[in-house]
């Protein structure tokens, strides 16, 4: 498979993001005996999202079950399962609501596999709800990915299209590594038609979505849409941005992304999560140090801000949107001063 | 029934309470009860996108705020709207947070109440420090903490009753068991006999009482209180008690548990039961308890009315107080939104704050 | 003394133990000993950067080893070695962590031992976990995590308690009580009367057994592993003990605890009291114990031996194991290292991979 | 005050890092009654680096005291004590440590003060001895400051010297805002000549530490040293390196590093924390987005690998060091490839 290659999905019924995951785990549990989900209100309720409905149901108690609301529990119970021989797929009810598994994520999660030197993998896959846009209060909308990131050891995923939800969780269960699985809550409700199941490819990929020449836009979870949407704006004014998605955060593929900016030569990385440390600073930077001759123009940054997610009613001026894209596009030095329309 | 709720009670309701206390009890859960219905019904209007309601824990929310001083200090969780307005904060105030407009809609200090705390059992630290701080400057403050039975699952509960009882720290932990953690019910939350049962492994007084009884949980709440400010330490108490509502208003407990179970607790209304107490003993009168329930409209009313006037939220505060002093970084974002905000978008950063690319034209 | 330590033991010594497990514990105990030994040794020799000794903690590290079954898990700290040792891991093996060769010097797989663990109360969880899924599969092992008296204060501890009484998961949390955490005393870690006073507040089984009392501790993790593979849940078995030594050769414990509470301990040294008690009701004799002697002998000589051969520690090893497929970038980060070690340093990144700036001559 | 200029520190009596913070810890004591300090074993035993000898014995149980062993509850009190008016002043035993008490720390001791409107600010410092270079076994030697600078409202310093060590911690004490105050273990026994007390002037800004003409080296807490060492090497070779220590990490001082990049026109990050997603990813984006068009040569980065810290007896191969950064500055493009001497 080559670099950014992303086979298509095939066309089906229209689906929900939310619904390719619980097909997903439901596919993923019918595949193998060893895999189990659990976690805060996912087997009776069904999860909070709906991700997990009908799970117990189908494969009982054992196989998916509520656990004492505990998350650093359901991290270490997930990890001493996984030493048994299981595949856990747990659930974090929203990103905030990870840190209390901080510590086991970091200091055991990530390190298992290099602890014992290959003899204690951790095949384990932690589902996180994350970003905002939902209006949900303090705490319900965290875009936690770039601690994830910055922890050696853990993959870290985020898809941003239905077809991508089902198949890279999918990848990630099956993965032998543990597999942060960041499930963009702003889309959840967002239908395709997707023929389920479906496989997008190897977890570690990036894609273009759309092909431009002008500029790049680089792009991951929620803000996909949103850099479409721009790039769509910027071709009604005659500038044609390419969109790449991320997909994964960790490792991080530099080859498709460089590419792009090599033919491009502009670039601007768009995330929901806050921009200073963020996971736009790692993509800027790596793009720079790999690209730095063609460059135009600095990669610039649209992010939100450097500010604790801020209360529902002003989160959409929180949330970079199209007119930010536009206008950091904008500011990447085009020969007559060209901007696109704000 | 788990065998959790057949426990017995180990404080149990006491034989008598001063007069006005009792109607002091009375009339701040009859407003608390106008003061909920009245939120779930903006829910309903969708004119407040979350609430979760306390409707049949009454007399957890309102006995424990009565049985303090207006010098203690409460922490509460999502869950205490009604404890909050008991403490005499406005009801639009105390909605502010799941109206979405500001992360807490009242002055903490001046109500020495914490804001309305989300992350499960972390508010039972905060108690735990500001009681334990107090107790060193010799200030007799006691620190409530309501927490929820779900919550006594978490590392942070632990850590809470086990500082405060190790350092003596004046602390009631009040643990409203009312069954469930949205969906997960007692049962999967502990095998413990009863949640109170947990004070010995701190050597933490422990009690367990009737939380549908409001004279109970005021005794209960004032003896703990006593105790803590005599330099006794903690107390967890257990109040047993019931959500009548679905976690929220975004819940589904169909899902999750029988209409049967909700109408036998409905028969255990703690609101109607302390009325009949009261009418049966004397201390209330049909004209008093008119009064009460006219007063509760009032209450409807004024809320209502306050919805009216939309939310004052300003964008540019996001940004003011992250720190005492904005750092350059966020000064130019607060400018960049002001900007945009005032429909600058013309390629140039609001404040004027440029990129190298832009000051200088190619190397 | 504290409250907790004059509370009494409710797991009391056994009246008579099977001849060969009391040798076996006697033989283990005094390998132990001579094995602590030969490592404190080292670290005064400075060939051993840092060692955590059990002395004094025998019959904790020994009894509860040989208490379970082979196919059992054992989940331990970096107090663990002498229970690793017992376990029949090589004592070389379980000193490369503290040699700084590598992270974990054995298989765990094949011991059925998980690493030592340094994230305090951590391991609690991993062993719920495992023993839980072991349950669900009919597989009836038992996981036994060690703690110490400190780590129980962690919120980890308690999650782990409960998620195992909860799920009724076969587990045996062994804390060694050795009245300290580095520096802090038991009386500043918990007000409870007894650590195995927890137990009840999660709904598990919890005895007290005498620390340094090897019968004792065997017949209390055996009953405790047989109720955890019955069905019966977890237990909590407090064993009071000491810790002889500093907490690691780094420390000063002369900072906090007097002389004389050590001489006081030296008296109830395990594994003197254990040979007194065989030799007395025969079932040791001279000859068998100066053919344990002996072996013990042998053990320090191998080890001091194995520790002539340099450790093998292998750079290139960190790139490794970070995932099972290393990354593109991890592999160039090793091959630059590689290259570095092998002299290349001339500027060009030693695995060919170039920056853009290189690829080209300006812009 | 302007950017990048920090007071000499006057000569005095020698004194070790470590020494520099007890004096102002004492000092603090002394100056506030509100300062109290407290972790674990930091009263009777004085903490494990000794930074806290002597604290109990002068100022009594109720300014320092030992608390029981939990982290969160550390930090969680922490919280409570600030509220209730005191400046707390924490510490974490080791830097893998402040784990356990993640969500504290990010869900509130960030977001009090934006919470509350400003009405219930923390004033609280948490002292985070990080980093490795020690021989400490596995969990005692990461270098966790980039989950705190990507988590707004904490302010994240990292002092190099003796005299930083002593001013900052005041400073950090004093400031009305939560400071994560990470102490570089390596460099705790460093002994230099200081007067103390000694004021280095206020958070935020970046100092150089050598001047330079030819690139700049970017550095922080213990890569100080190293980053001076590899100036004087590459100085023996006729190639003049600027040293900036950043002192600060958040907010992060750009004026001082960016004035020094378009001077010499070529920067190098040097840290020991992990690259992707590092401290220095931030540093690099920022410095280029600001100085693009004086950049000869991308902003290269030199760090600790992206794997777990290794085992004591490797972790020379993993710290970055002098050679590692002369080779970085070997590929900074010069105009007849000249290299710095390896
Ligand atoms: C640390 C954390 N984990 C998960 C959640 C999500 N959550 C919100 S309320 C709730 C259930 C709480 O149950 P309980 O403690 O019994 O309180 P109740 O809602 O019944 O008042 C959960 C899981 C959270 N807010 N914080
Ligand atoms: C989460 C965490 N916090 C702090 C430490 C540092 N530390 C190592 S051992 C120790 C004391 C542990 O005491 P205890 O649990 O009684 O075990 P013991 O050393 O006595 O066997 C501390 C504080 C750690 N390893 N992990
Ligand atoms: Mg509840
Ligand atoms: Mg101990």
């Amino acid at each position: 498979m080559t670099a950014g290659t992303v086979s298509a999905a095939p066309r089906g019924a229209a689906v929900t993001l939310a619904g390719a995951l619980n097909s997903a785990l439901r596919d993923a549990l019918r595949a193998d005996d060893d895999v189990v989900v659990f976690g805060e209100d996912v087997a009776v309720l069904g999860g909070v999202f709906r991700v997990t409905d009908g799970l117990a149901r189908e494969f009982g108690d054992d196989r998916c079950f509520d656990t004492p609301l505990a998350e650093s529990a359901i991290v270490g119970t997930a990890i001493g399962m996984a030493m048994y021989g299981r595949r856990p797929v747990i659930e974090m009810q929203f990103d905030a609501f990870a840190y209390p598994a901080f510590e086991q994520l970091v200091s055991h999660v990530a390190k298992f596999r290099a602890r014992t030197r290959g003899a204690l993998p951790l095949p384990l896959t932690v589902r996180i709800p994350y970003g905002g846009g939902i209006g949900g209060v303090e705490h319900h909308s965290d875009s936690s990915e770039v601690y994830y990131m910055a922890t050696p050891g853990l993959t870290v995923v985020a898809p941003a299209t239905v077809a991508d939800a089902y198949s890279m969780l999918r990848r990630s269960i099956e993965s032998d590594d543990p597999v942060i699985f960041l499930e963009p809550k702003r889309l959840y409700w967002q239908k395709e038609s997707v023929g389920l199941p479906v496989d997008t490819g190897p977890l570690g990929w990036a894609a273009v979505r759309r092909s431009g020449t002008d500029a790049t836009l680089i792009a991951h979870g929620p803000a996909v849409p949103v850099a479409l949407q721009a790039a769509e704006a910027a071709a009604a004014d005659g500038l044609s941005l390419e969109v790449v998605d991320l997909r994964t955060l960790a490792p991080f593929d530099e080859e498709t992304v460089c590419a792009s900016v090599r033919r491009t030569g502009r670039a601007v990385v768009v995330h929901e999560a806050h921009g200073f440390a963020g996971p736009g600073a790692e993509v800027a930077a790596t793009v720079t140090e790999r690209c730095f001759y063609h460059l135009e123009a600095p990669v610039l940054r649209v992010t939100g801000y450097d500010v604790p997610y801020p209360p529902p009613l002003v989160e959409r001026h929180y949330l970079p949107g199209v007119a930010r894209i536009l206008d950091a596009v904008g500011r990447l030095e085009w020969p007559a001063r060209r901007t696109a329309a704000a | 029934m788990t065998a959790v709720l057949d426990a017995p009670m180990t404080a149990p309701a006491p034989a008598g309470l001063p007069r006005e206390t009792a109607l002091a009890l009375y009339r701040a859960m009859v407003l608390g009860r106008a003061f909920d219905t009245t939120a779930t019904t903006f829910t309903r209007q969708g004119r407040l996108a979350v609430y979760p309601s306390s409707r049949g824990q009454e007399a957890c929310q309102v006995a424990p705020v009565l049985a303090l001083r207006p010098t203690d200090w409460v922490f509460p969780t999502y869950r205490e709207s009604v404890a909050l307005l008991t403490r005499g904060i406005a009801p639009v105030e105390v909605l502010t947070l799941f109206r979405g407009d500001r992360h807490c809609g009242y002055d903490p200090r001046a109500h020495r109440a914490a804001p309305q705390c989300t992350p499960l059992a972390t508010q039972c630290l905060h108690a735990a420090g500001l009681a334990d701080a107090a107790r060193t400057a010799g200030d007799d403050l006691v620190a409530l903490a309501f927490v929820g039975d779900g919550a006594t699952s978490e590392g942070d509960f632990h850590e809470a009753v086990n500082y405060a009882a190790v350092r003596r720290a004046p602390v009631v932990f009040l643990v409203q068991n009312n069954q469930y953690a949205i969906s997960v019910p007692l049962a999967k939350q502990t095998a413990a006999r009863t949640l109170a049962d947990k004070a010995a492994g701190y050597g933490a007084a422990g009690v367990r009482v009737d939380g549908n009884d409001a004279p109970a949980v005021h005794r209960a709440v004032a003896e703990a209180a006593e105790r803590a400010r005599a330099g006794g330490g903690p107390t967890l108490v257990e109040a047993v008690t019931y959500r009548m509502e679905a976690h929220t208003n975004a819940d589904d407990d169909t899902r999750y548990r029988p209409r049967e179970e909700i109408a036998s607790w409905a028969r255990k209304d703690p609101v109607a039961r302390l009325e009949r107490l009261l009418l049966a003993d004397g201390t209330l009168d049909e004209a008093a308890a008119a009064a009460v329930a006219d007063e509760a409209d009032g209450l409807s009313r004024t809320l209502r009315r306050d919805f009216e006037t939309p939310p004052t939220c300003d964008p540019a505060e996001m940004f003011r107080h992250v720190y005492r002093h904005p750092p350059h970084r966020l000064r130019a974002q607060a400018a960049a939104l002001a900007g945009e905000l005032a429909g600058a978008g013309d390629g140039e950063r609001a404040d004027g704050e440029q990129t190298d690319g832009e000051q200088e034209e190619g190397s």
